[in-house]
């Protein structure tokens, strides 16, 4: 029994209780359960793992294992995982855990809403336990579906445009992605879909990795937020419920990069070289585009849903900077930006659960109102920022390092403009917090209203923890990713 | 010119003209009855390949049945169905050109294949050998398919039943 | 050296204590918590200095660098590593006690100048959080720690700055402070990005072989990382951000905006002076003259200013000037060759640190007292306020340069500095210092002198012309008045201190001469800014006063708008990058982005919408496609065979 | 003398190409049914020349012809009572006015 299939056979035990749940309290009892059960085992995971490694285990992946699916195309059900999938799994399973709290109180559906969150959340670890380039594609489509009912069904606003938007967006990107995967499994001529065999064989021709590199790595970008196929996300977010928005931008829009850094550039890896200019200067447009966008929004989860642009531009950016710095500094961003976001779309939500609007320029001195929410906002707006102290200065303190230290002068000048963004995040953040919460109150309805309760003080609390211990001690994570990372880039830049 | 060719010739020429009115013919009625002609054509045709079974039940279930099954629908129908307004000129023209390019095509094959007509034998077929061949069970022989048929028959006569009931 | 540890622990738990549980505490248990930790700090601090300082010196006759702890709190790459630790040097010991001492003293004043307000327990979790980053950025053992700090400082001047978060000018205030000190880190971070690169570390002290290469790329670093310090210690352009912030609690104006934080731009060139003087010795000269520009701007401005502590804000811009100016102008980093102003602006920066909070906490009792800052609704205070008035008197005097206060010493040595650097950046600093004079003292006459606005009002009151009793101005309690007097005593004594023996250029020790030519002209020069303002502003609507107002209209009012600095930066902001190109922006990404997606989608309905009518749901329709079809794949065929 | 198949094929072929076209132009319920009728019958023809000419010894083409003449009774009585019915209920056999199943 591997302890990586847990992550799938949980869910999948889960899905069974849910279905069978007779009324709200055995719905929540098995939530609660099933995604405790999920972060202890992460967490185990973690522990164990970083003590394989640091007992000089160096094999590339750990827990593999791997049985036939399907001969004839050489299709397996592999898993193993690298630090960076094991930090992934640690983040969805801490994001799925908080996002249960985050919904304690959603109605209707309340049920059948949790069943397709348990199923996008079976997706996305089976997606990063997986090693077989069939499997997570696999994977990858069971998370993306249920995000359209759970937005089309259980969001607010325009939900069925956005719902579909997304949908079809992302379909599309996976559409790509379809086809990079086909062009690297019979580019390689592999009798093995396992990724690391085929990184191994490394025989792809360049002609083909030309064409199928720009389709994988669009493919994974379309998720990752890349400009210009961006625009799902302010749409998706704003529309989505809070912790369908908190799973999504917090975890799904890292499956976009983890995609482009292990599929993408892993087995393409001299058209990587070669054609990462062209992505570079995308990226740095959504860095700097994403938090510019933002300064004028006037909606809370439009300006974050942008904000989210910018970072996960940021977290593709540090990628194909291919410097072991930067590409650390991407996962830091990753398992920061996943946090940092879940906790702000949590008190958007928790937010927009009492006022009923989430336009800043109808909302006045909420700090006064609903303090404890107010505080966490403005925490979740220093973290966003870059405080020192908080998840988000060392992930972008390592990306911008990292990237510096690409010596020529394009590499040089990007990493510039994409340091521009700490200060438009500064502006876009200060703007909203002194909006909101600062001030008087000026809407009688607004000063009725009360301040979190238990379970959303929970979940807050839970993230702003998360948030805080990864920006205050941060060493841990360069034990956990760096031998991971070290042979992924290794691989890519021979 | 053989008296087999010269029946076959005016059976052809009556068939071929009957047909092409009761497809373009605005009478309802008229059209059923050129239809039966045509049936009555064919019943012909079977008895000159000595098919004499065949020739009786193409007129006993085609002419005899089928038709006085038209007849009664349009005497139910009335007045409604002398509505035989035609289509569109251009669905006309659409129809015409590919019902002419099908003819053509299969013509050109037909004329083009090479049937070898040597078999043939004027000695028709045994009633006793088609009795058995419907009722046989060897190879050759159509016992499945012939209650198959009749369980078609029966179902549609339920059917047509169920359908055509006031409610 | 251990115990340097809990300097900065102390403050952190006290941040973590109130900021956690301070809600659920009465005000006096939070004050008195904040107060005995950071009290608790300044002793160990006082402590860690008497026992470095007493430790003597090493056989090259500086002061031992220590550093009790060093540890890697985030590495990156190979080579490269964020650390954590505690260094002690002379400036940075020198650092805990000026930081220690003001922050103690401003905690006791706000025992009694904050009291019974809301969120008194916020304030203490704030102030505290502010003397942990600032203890923190002195004591960084590196640039990146640093850096670190320095965000930490700039976010808990942000809280303090709104911390009166109703009011909406504080939060204006405190937005702007961090986005224009943001924007100047950005500067600082790149700085700190080519630094690391091309030295491979980011401690203090890059390895030989790495300076010698890097050629003209440190002096590039470097002169990033000033403008950095340029945002933190309100440099023009960059000073905007500091008038405002005295929307804040006017103790934490004295300690952050006067004492502390916004001499950390001064610290941080000081800190790497040995690479500026080393290598960049040009960029230190750029630094001068923005520094002596910025001084005669900012002194320019506090002469027209209305609100008390807008002046005091000014004269802070411009007295940071004078440390900037006084690094930029040394030319070696022997003290008695050139290196002079280096000891010179540490020895300012720490007297001012005193005399500067000293001003603004008198400022703030003041402001206790009438309930304004406004200058018109002060005047003839000094009989109601006596202990205010002398402290203040003294602390302007001090900053005047008048001997035997401490403003005397310092100043002296910056300008015997800018006189051996140029004669003429001598007498620049030397006109800059008799304006300051000036408006020092323009400041105290219009409050302690003339008429006393209670006095008006309440003869109003009696005559019935006004409704409402005026508060009768008071003086402030003890809690008030002690860090008043103390600080006081500091101002009267800290220009004795052998300043040289404990900080100079090239850590040898240095013995401080009075240049008695230099001393002279400077304190006739203060002396005669005195007597102007005396002149002007002793009574009230003096004819000289009247002449000048009429003469010097324009350049008044220009000056009272701080030469409309502040619109530019707006128009900048506000006009350029908000509504240029936020804006634009995202309406390019609504419509042209989003719109083009939307096109596709459109597109594929459209192209949908064409090939409906195919699909018509006629049988007869359908059947003559079906067969078409046919007949071509049978033509196809027939032709290929 | 024998009559060549090609005659009887052809003639098939007309007959089957007349229902056709009588089959996409008419508009009658009825009359499309009377095409259906001349195009099974052409199919029938062509099974029982294809069993006499080609198999003489099997009788494949000849119960076949059987079961489609059986087929085309059952067709059309289920077709009658279908039109029968919907002559009911719009009063019509029109195939324009026959929507309702469209949508």
């Amino acid at each position: 029994m591997n302890i990586l299939l847990l992550f799938v056979i949980i869910p999948a035990v889960m899905l069974l209780a849910l279905w069978g749940s007779r009324n709200l309290r055995q719905t929540r009892a098995v939530m609660v359960a099933g995604s405790t059960l999920l972060l202890a085992l992460s967490v185990y995971l973690t522990v164990d793992f970083i003590s394989m490694r640091s007992a000089g285990e160096s094999a590339p992946m750990l827990y593999t294992a791997s049985w036939s699916w399907y001969e004839p195309l050489n299709i397996c059900l592999s898993i193993g995982v690298d630090g960076i999938s094991v930090a992934m799994l640690l983040l969805s399973s801490i994001i799925v855990f908080t996002g249960t709290f985050a919904s304690w109180r959603l109605k209707p559906m309340t049920k059948e809403f949790f069943l397709w969150y348990t199923l996008l959340s079976a997706g996305v670890y089976g997606f990063f336990i997986s090693t077989d380039l069939f499997t997570m594609f696999m994977f990858y489509e069971t998370a993306l579906i249920p995000m359209y009912l759970l937005i089309g069904v259980w969001g607010s606003g325009r939900k069925e445009y956005s719902a579909m938007k997304l949908t079809l967006m992302l379909m599309g990107g996976s559409a790509f992605l379809l086809m990079g995967i086909l062009g690297i499994y019979f580019g390689s001529g592999a009798t093995t879909m396992d990724i690391n065999e085929i990184a191994a064989l490394n025989n792809i021709p360049a002609e083909m990795q030309y064409i199928f590199f720009p389709l994988t790595f669009i493919g994974f970008g379309v998720l990752g937020a890349l400009f210009p196929f961006h625009t799902w996300s302010p749409d998706g977010h704003a529309c989505a419920p809070t912790s369908v928005s908190m799973l999504h931008a917090g975890v799904l829009m890292k499956l976009g990069g983890y995609g482009c850094f292990r599929i993408a550039m892993y087995l393409l890896p001299q058209a990587a070289n070669d054609l990462a200019w062209i992505f570079i200067i995308l990226t740095t447009i959504s860095v700097v585009y994403g938090a510019l966008s933002a300064i004028s929004q006037t909606d809370l989860k439009y300006i974050n849903a942008y904000s989210s642009v910018s970072h996960c531009g940021l977290v593709l950016f540090a990628i194909l900077m291919m410097t072991r710095t930067a590409c650390t500094g991407a996962i830091l961003q990753m398992l920061s930006h996943g946090l940092m976001t879940a906790l702000f779309f949590a008190l958007i939500g928790m937010i927009y659960g009492r006022t009923h609007t989430r336009d800043i320029r109808q909302m006045r001195g909420l700090m006064k109102i609903m303090p404890f929410l107010a505080v966490g906002y403005v925490i979740a707006g220093l973290a966003n920022l870059g405080l020192p102290g908080f998840s988000g200065f060392i992930a972008e303190m390592t990306v911008f390092v990292g990237a510096f230290s690409v010596n020529d002068t394009f590499h040089r000048v990007v990493t510039v403009i994409a340091c521009t963004s700490i200060v438009i995040t500064a502006v876009y953040i200060l703007r909203v917090v002194g909006r909101i919460l600062y001030g008087e109150p000026e809407n009688e309805e607004h000063k009725k209203l009360t301040d979190a309760t238990w379970d959303e003080r929970f979940t807050v609390i839970c993230l702003v923890i998360c948030v805080a211990a990864l920006g205050i001690a941060p060493m841990w994570v360069s034990d956990l990713i760096g031998t991971g990372v070290g042979d992924v880039l290794s691989n890519i830049i021979e | 010119m053989d008296i087999n060719m010269i029946i076959f010739a005016g059976l052809a020429i009556v068939m071929i003209v009957s047909a092409l009115f009761a497809v373009t013919s605005s009478k309802i009625m008229r059209a059923t009855t050129l239809l039966l002609f045509v049936l009555f054509g064919t019943a012909g045709l079977y008895f000159m390949l000595h098919y004499n079974f065949l020739g009786a039940v193409q007129i006993t279930v085609y002419a005899g049945g089928i038709v006085v099954l038209f007849i009664f629908a349009i005497l139910l129908i009335g007045k409604g169905s002398v509505d035989v307004t035609q289509t569109s000129i251009r669905r006309y023209l659409a129809g015409m050109a590919t019902a002419l390019t099908g003819m053509a095509l299969t013509i050109y094959l037909i004329l083009n294949t090479g049937f070898a007509s040597d078999k043939f034998t004027a000695s028709g077929v045994e009633m006793k050998e088609l009795g058995m061949a419907l009722m046989g069970t060897d190879k050759f022989n159509y016992i499945l398919p012939f209650e198959a048929m009749s369980i078609l028959l029966l179902a549609c006569t339920v059917g047509a039943i169920m359908i055509a009931r006031k409610k | 050296m251990e115990h340097t540890i809990l300097i900065l622990a102390l403050p952190l738990l006290s941040f973590l204590l109130l900021g956690l549980l301070g809600n659920r505490m009465p005000h006096r248990l939070a004050g008195a918590l904040g107060t005995l930790s950071l009290a608790a700090a300044t002793a160990l601090s006082y402590w860690t200095a008497a026992e470095y300082f007493l430790a003597g010196r090493t056989a090259d006759g500086t002061f031992a660098e220590l550093m009790p702890y060093n540890m890697t709190w985030l590495p990156l790459g190979d080579t490269l590593s964020i650390d954590m630790g505690i260094l002690l040097s002379p400036i940075s010991v020198m650092m805990l006690i000026v930081i220690t001492t003001v922050s103690l003293m401003v905690h006791i004043y706000s025992l009694g100048y904050m009291k019974g307000e809301r969120g008194f327990q916020r304030y203490y979790a704030f102030l505290s959080l502010f003397t942990f980053s600032m203890l923190g950025l002195v004591v960084a053992t590196n640039i990146f720690q640093m850096y670190v700090f320095w965000e930490l400082v700039g976010v808990s001047s942000y809280l303090l700055i709104g911390f009166y978060y109703t009011k909406p000018e504080a939060i204006a205030a405190s937005k702007k402070a961090f986005i224009v000190t943001r924007f100047a880190d950005l500067f600082f971070l790149i700085g700190i990005l080519i630094y690391g690169y091309y030295m491979g570390t980011y401690s203090f002290t890059p390895p030989m072989t790495e300076l010698m290469t890097a050629g003209a790329v440190l002096p590039a670093a470097l002169l990033l990382m000033f403008i950095g310090g340029a945002g933190k210690s309100a440099m023009f352009p960059l000073h905007i951000w500091l008038p405002d912030a005295m929307e804040g609690p006017t103790p934490v104006s004295a300690l952050i905006h006067a004492a502390t934080m916004v001499v950390a731009g001064v610290y941080l060139v000081a800190r790497m002076f040995p690479l500026f003087i080393g290598y960049a010795p040009e960029v230190l000269h750029i630094i001068a003259y923005a520094g002596a520009f910025t001084a005669l701007y900012a002194a320019i401005v506090a002469c027209a200013q209305t609100d008390i502590k807008r002046v005091l804000a000014f004269s802070t811009i411009s007295q940071i000037a004078f440390m900037m100016v006084s690094l930029g102008v040394c030319t070696g980093s022997d003290p008695h060759e050139g290196g002079l102003g280096y000891m010179a602006s540490m020895f300012h920066l720490f007297t001012h640190a005193m005399f500067k909070g000293l001003l603004f906490l008198g400022a703030g009792a003041i402001i206790h007292a009438v309930h304004s800052n406004e200058k018109s609704h002060m005047g003839g205070l000094r009989k109601y306020m006596p202990v205010t008035h002398i402290t203040f008197l003294i602390a302007c005097l001090a900053i005047a340069g008048i001997p035997p206060f401490s403003g005397f010493f310092s100043k002296d040595e910056i300008l015997v500095a800018c006189y051996s650097f140029s004669p003429l950046m001598g007498m620049f600093m030397s006109f800059v210092a008799a304006l300051t004079a000036f408006y020092m003292f323009r400041l105290y006459y219009l409050i302690f002198w003339g008429k006393s606005h209670y006095e008006e009002q309440l003869a109003l009151y009696r005559s019935g012309e006004c409704s409402h009793e005026p508060h009768k101005p008071h003086e402030a309690p003890w809690s008030m008045t002690l860090p008043l007097i103390i600080l006081a005593a500091v101002t009267c004594a800290a220009g004795f201190i052998p300043f040289g023996e404990f900080v100079s250029s090239n850590g040898e020790a240095y013995t401080i001469h009075i240049d008695t030519t230099v001393a002279t002209t400077s304190v006739l020069l203060a002396l005669a800014g005195i007597v102007l303002a005396t002149i002007m502003y002793i009574r009230d609507g003096s004819r000289v006063t009247r002449i000048v107002n009429w003469a010097l209209h324009g350049p008044i009012v220009a000056a009272y708008h701080r030469f409309y600095m502040d619109e530019v930066w707006l128009f900048v902001t506000k006009k350029i990058i908000f509504n240029c190109i936020s804006r634009p922006i995202a309406w390019f990404d609504r419509k042209v982005v989003d719109g083009s997606l939307d096109l596709l989608a459109k597109a594929v309905q459209s192209a949908g919408t064409l090939v409906r009518p195919w699909q018509s749901g006629n049988i007869q329709t359908y059947c003559i496609w079906f067969l078409s079809g046919i007949l071509i794949i049978i033509l196809v065929l027939l032709y290929m065979a | 003398m024998i009559i060549p198949a090609e005659y009887l094929l052809i003639l098939s072929a007309v007959l089957f190409f007349i229902g056709v076209f009588g089959f996409f132009t008419r508009r009658n319920l009825v009359s499309l049914l009377i095409s259906t009728e001349l195009m099974l019958n052409a199919v029938d023809i062509n099974f029982a020349v294809f069993n006499a000419y080609c198999q003489p010894q099997h009788l494949e083409g000849y119960i076949f012809s059987l079961f489609g003449i059986g087929v085309a009774a059952a067709e059309t009585a289920v077709a009658i009572a279908i039109i029968i019915n919907v002559y009911r209920n719009i009063h019509s056999i029109h195939i324009k006015k026959l929507k309702n199943l469209k949508h």
